[in-house]
C-alpha cells in the first residue's frame, strides 16, 4: 500500500491530513487554519440546531472552499446512538463517509470496541463508508477491516491529550497486518509527532487539538501540514539504520599533516 | 399535539407533516441539517408527506464544528 | 532568541537546516539532494589534492548554485591539527566560518572538550566565525560561548549513529543559557528527530548522514527540509500541554437523544 | 631539493617558490586549494615570493565533500 | 487497594510474582526457577495426554513445593473452547483459578476482546476465579471487571517479545480506576520492567519468558524476585517528583575558604 | 570485568549501592536508610566546624556500624579548592578515598570537566584513590581512567533530578571502553532507574536524593538495595533480546478440540 | 464401537464407562487429569457410571507446564 | 594576634600552636576533623609544633553529612 494518495473508499486525497474543526476561537480562525493545513478532508460533529436561533450561520458556511465533509458520532456510546447520527450525517450532508465513533469511557473518551464493531458493521451494509475510531489494537483493527471498514483509525493516545505516538509497537503490527489505510486518529501533540507516525507508515493522521489548541493555530496547522508531508517523505525514502557508534561523514583518506 | 423536539416539549394546534414543522419553527432545510422521528431518519424528498403525531420524538440536527 | 532567521556571526540565513556534502553516490546526487534540502550553508571537507590528477572537477565545480561553504576540521585529532586546518580553509575558500571538530575518540568520533576549547580560544582570536562540534554538556557549552564561539553544535548521537535526540534534557539546558544559537550537529536519524530538536527551540540542525545514506538522498533531503520548519513552527506556535486525560473535541451540548 | 609534499617525498633541481612548485606539478592554483610550508599557511599573494627549500613540509589542500 | 498482600479472590498471597512453567530446559531447571522466583502462583497448561506414555512423570510430580495452579487456557481461539479447558482444568485441578486467555491473532498472540468478555462472563457465573489477559484498554478492564473477574491482567507487550512496559500510560488509566488488582501478564523482558510495572501500581506481575528465556533462569528468577519486592517498596515509599535542574546533597553552608 | 565484588582500588565490596547522607529528616532516619540500604561505603561532605558548638555529635557518632567513609568535594568550583578539600578529607578521615566533584554550573551542578582532570592528575599521584563526579562522555571516562582514577562515575541526570538514565547509549559506550568500574552517579529516581543501570553492565551506583527525599526513606532505602542486586543479577543471568512478535510459552503441540 | 480419543480415531469391541476406557489405556487416573466426551466435562466421581459410545468425542487431558 | 578562622576574625594575645589554638576553642581534635592554614593541611601529628601567626587563614572542618 504505497499509493502516493491516499484512498478512502472510492475516493483519493493528495493530503494526507484530515482536520477536525472543534474548539477553534472563531470561525475566521477555523477557517484560516484549515486553509493552512492543506486538509481537504474536515470532521464535522452533528448537534441538535438550535430552535431559539435556528437560522444563523454555521461552520459550513464560512469555509470558503469546499473540503469533503466527514461527519463523526462524537458522543455516541452505543452502538444505536451512533448509527442514528451517521444516518442523519448521511441525509445532512450528502455524504457516505463517517468517522465512526462509539464512546466506552467519559474520562479517557476511549472507545467500546464491542459497540464499535457492531456499529461498524451494521453501517458498512448500509453503504457508509465508515472510518472507524478504535484502540491501537491489531485483533479489533483486523475485524473492523474484515467488516468492510474503509480504514481503520486508531488512537495514538486519548483525545485531546496530546502525548503523543504512546505505543509504536501496536501500530506497527497494525501497519503489517493492514490492507485498508491505517490512519491515526487522536493523541498528536506537535509536529514531530506527526512525523514519526507517517514515518512508522501510517497512511494519514486526523487531528484537532494539537492544532485548534495551540498557541497559534494558523503557524501550528501550517506545521502539521509540513510534518505529515515530511514524514512520509521520509518514509518513502527509507530512513539510514539505527547504530551505536559513529561513522565519518569525511573521507578518511587525505587527512592532512598525518 | 404533544411531540418532543431536540428533547423539549412543544405543543402545536394539530399534526403536522415535517415540512410543516420546519415553516412554524422558520427552519431553513438547507443543506447540512437533517430530521429523524422517532430514531428513524426522513430522507428530505419525505418532507412533505412525513406527518409528525402526538407523542413523536423529533430530532432536528445539523452539522457544526467538531474534530 | 526568536529571530525569524537563523544569524550566524554577522550573517543571517533563512534556512535554518546546514547539509554535509559526504557519502553521496556521485556529485549529481549530491547537487539535487542540496538543492532539495534548501540549505543555504553547506560543509565541506579539506583534504590533500591528489597529485596525480590535480586538476579533475571537484565537488565545488558540480554545485550550480553559490552556497555559504562551510569547511569542516573533521579528522583532527589536536587543537594544532584543527588551527591549521581553519587557517589553510580561510585561504582556499575566502571565508571565516569554520565548522569546529576536535576528535578524541576515533569509535565514538565524540569531540576532544579540551582540546576543542583551546582551539576555539586560538580561533576567535584570529578572527575566525567559529561553529563548534561539541557534547550536549552546559559547561562546555557555556564556556564555548565565553570563548567567542558564533553558536554551539551540540551532538545529539554520535555521527552517522541516526539514533536521534537521545538527551532532549540536555539540550533543554542548553537552550535555556545560550546566547548563542544551538545547532544540532550530528545524531539526526529522520524527519522527525529534526522536527523534535527545532520544537525544544533548536535554532538549526546539521546534517549528513541521515540523507545521503538513505535510501533516496533527494526525497530525505526534501522531508529534512520540510521537518525543520515544521518543528520551528511548532516550536514558534507554541504545542498544546501533555495530559493523562482526554479532552473531547466535538461540542458536548446539543447530543442527539439526550 | 628533498621536501615532503602531501606526506610523500618528492625530488627537484632546484628551490622554488610556491608559484613555481604549483606549476611544475601543474596545479591550477584557483579557488578552493591552500598552502601551508611547515604548518604554516602560504596565503595566495605570497605565492610569488615563498620559497620552498630543502627539507620542507608542504601541504597542497582543497575542499572536497565532507559532513 | 494498598494491601501488604495481594488479594485474588478470597485467597491471599505475600508474593506478587506469577510465574509461568513453560519454555524451561528441563523439570530441574523449572523446579529451581520457580523457587529462586518465590512465586506462590504458578500457571501450567493443559493438554491432551500423550496416549502413548500415558504415565510418565509429569510437571507436577516434579515439583517440591506446594504452588497454587493457575491453569490457563494458551491456544484457545474461542470463546467454546476456552470455557471446556476451564471446566477440564477445575476437574483436573480441583481449582477454580484459570488464567482465561482467548487469542485473536496467531502473530502478536493478542486476545480477542469479544470472545473473552464472553468466556468470562460465562465463567464467573460457574464459580471460576477468572483472571484474564487482555488489552491495556481501560474500557475492556472495565467490562472485565465488570463481569465479575478477579483481577485484570493487561499484556505490556506481545507474549514473549521482551519489549517491557509499552504503554505505562495505559496502565496508569486502567489502575486509577479498577477496583481489583492489575497483574501486568506478558511483555516484561528484564527485571526493570518488572520494578517499573510495580512503581506505577501495578499489583502483580505474571511472567515466562523473560525467566525461562534468560541466559541463566534460576539467576533471572532470584533477579525478578528482587525486581518486584523492589518496585513495590518503591511504590509504598513514594518517589521524588522529576526535574529539570539540579539540587545539591550536601549542604551549602559552610563551604570551604570562601 | 564481571567480578562477583565491586573492587575500587585495592578494596573489595560486596554491596554495589553507595549512599549519600545528606538530606535526612535526622540523624536516626540517616542511620535506618543506611542500614536499609545494605551499603558499605557511604558518602561524607566536609564543611567548616561550627565553632560556637564545636563538639556536638556529628553524623560520624550517629552511625552504628562502620561504613567506609567516602569524603566528597561537593561545593568545590575549582581544582585548588577540590584538591585542599581532598586533602583535608584524608586527614580527618584517615583514608585515600574521595568522590571529586568540581562543579561547572551552579544550575545544573554539572561538572566542569577541565578542572576535574586537571584535579583527578594532581591527587592521583598524591596517593588518593580518585572516584570522579563526571559527564557521561566516554572521551572525558577515558581520560580520567588514563589518569589514574580508581573508577569512573557519570552522572545520569542532574544532581538530585531524579530523571532517570537519560541517555543508556552514552553509558554503554563508557562501559565497553572502561577497564575500571563505571558507577552511575546522580540522576536515579526510583528503583527501576537502578536496576536499569545495573543491567547495562554498570559496576555500581551512588545516589542520595533518591532515598533520602523519597516518601520514606528506610523503605525506598530497602527498594533501592533489591533493585541493585536484581538489575546486577539481570545482566549476568542474561535477559531475552526484544523482539516485535509474540512467542507463545504454552505447548503448541496437543492442544484440545483441534 | 468407534470412539475418537483425543483427536485419533480408535476401536474398542464394546462400549465401556469412562473408568473402563482408562483402564483400557492404562491411563492413571491421578490428580492432574480431566475427561470429556463430546465437550462435556466428566466430574471424577461419574467416571463408574459415564458411559462412552459409538461416535463419541473423547478428551483426556491433564496439566502441563506453560505459561 | 589577628587571624582568620573559618572566615570570620579572631583575635588572640599571642601567636600558638595549632594544639593551643584548638585547645583555645574548646575543639576536641577527635577523628572527623582536619585543620589547614593558608591551604596547607596540618598533619595531626604536627599538630603540637605547626604555628599559628599572624594573618593566617585558618580552617578547621569536619566531616558531616553530604551526597
Amino acid at each position: 500500500m504505497r499509493n502516493k494518495n491516499l484512498i478512502l473508499g472510492s475516493r483519493e486525497f493528495s493530503s494526507r491530513l484530515i482536520v477536525g474543526t472543534g474548539k477553534y476561537r472563531d470561525y475566521d480562525q477555523t477557517r484560516q487554519a484549515i486553509e493552512a493545513s492543506g486538509a481537504e478532508i474536515i470532521t464535522v460533529a452533528l448537534r441538535r440546531l438550535n430552535l431559539d436561533n435556528p437560522n444563523d450561520k454555521g461552520l459550513l458556511d464560512y469555509l470558503g472552499k469546499t473540503y469533503t465533509l466527514l461527519p463523526n458520532t462524537a458522543g455516541c456510546y452505543t452502538a444505536k446512538e451512533a448509527v442514528l447520527t451517521c444516518r442523519l450525517a448521511r441525509e445532512a450532508l450528502d455524504t457516505t463517509f463517517v468517522k465512526l465513533e462509539v464512546i466506552g469511557d467519559q474520562k479517557t473518551l476511549f472507545p467500546d470496541n464491542e459497540q464499535l464493531l457492531d456499529a461498524a458493521r451494521t453501517l458498512v451494509k448500509e453503504g457508509f463508508t465508515v472510518l472507524p475510531y478504535c484502540i491501537d489494537d491489531p485483533v479489533i483493527c483486523k475485524k473492523l477491516e474484515d467488516a468492510g471498514c474503509a480504514a481503520v483509525m486508531p488512537l495514538a493516545a486519548p483525545i485531546g491529550s496530546g502525548l503523543g505516538i504512546r505505543n509504536p509497537y501496536n501500530l506497527m503490527m497494525i501497519l503489517e497486518q493492514s490492507r485498508v489505510p491505517v490512519i491515526v486518529d487522536a493523541g498528536v501533540g506537535t509536529a514531530s509527532d506527526a512525523s514519526f507516525a507517517m514515518e512508522l507508515g501510517c497512511h494519514g493522521i486526523l487531528m484537532n487539538t494539537a492544532i485548534a489548541g495551540s498557541g497559534d493555530p494558523v503557524k501550528m496547522a501550517h506545521a502539521m501540514k509540513l510534518a505529515v508531508e515530511a514524514g512520509r517523505l521520509a518514509f518513502e525514502a527509507g530512513r539510514i539504520p539505527k547504530k551505536l557508534y559513529a561513522t565519518a561523514s569525511s573521507p578518511v583518506e587525505g587527512l592532512i599533516g598525518r | 399535539m404533544n411531540v418532543i423536539i431536540n428533547g423539549e416539549r412543544h405543543e402545536f394546534r394539530r399534526s403536522m407533516t415535517v415540512r410543516e414543522l420546519l415553516g412554524e419553527l422558520k427552519i431553513d432545510s438547507s443543506r447540512g441539517m437533517a430530521v429523524a422521528i422517532n430514531d428513524s431518519v426522513v430522507p428530505k424528498q419525505e418532507f412533505d408527506r412525513a406527518a409528525i403525531t402526538e407523542g413523536d420524538r423529533v430530532e432536528i440536527i445539523r452539522a457544526t464544528q467538531g474534530g
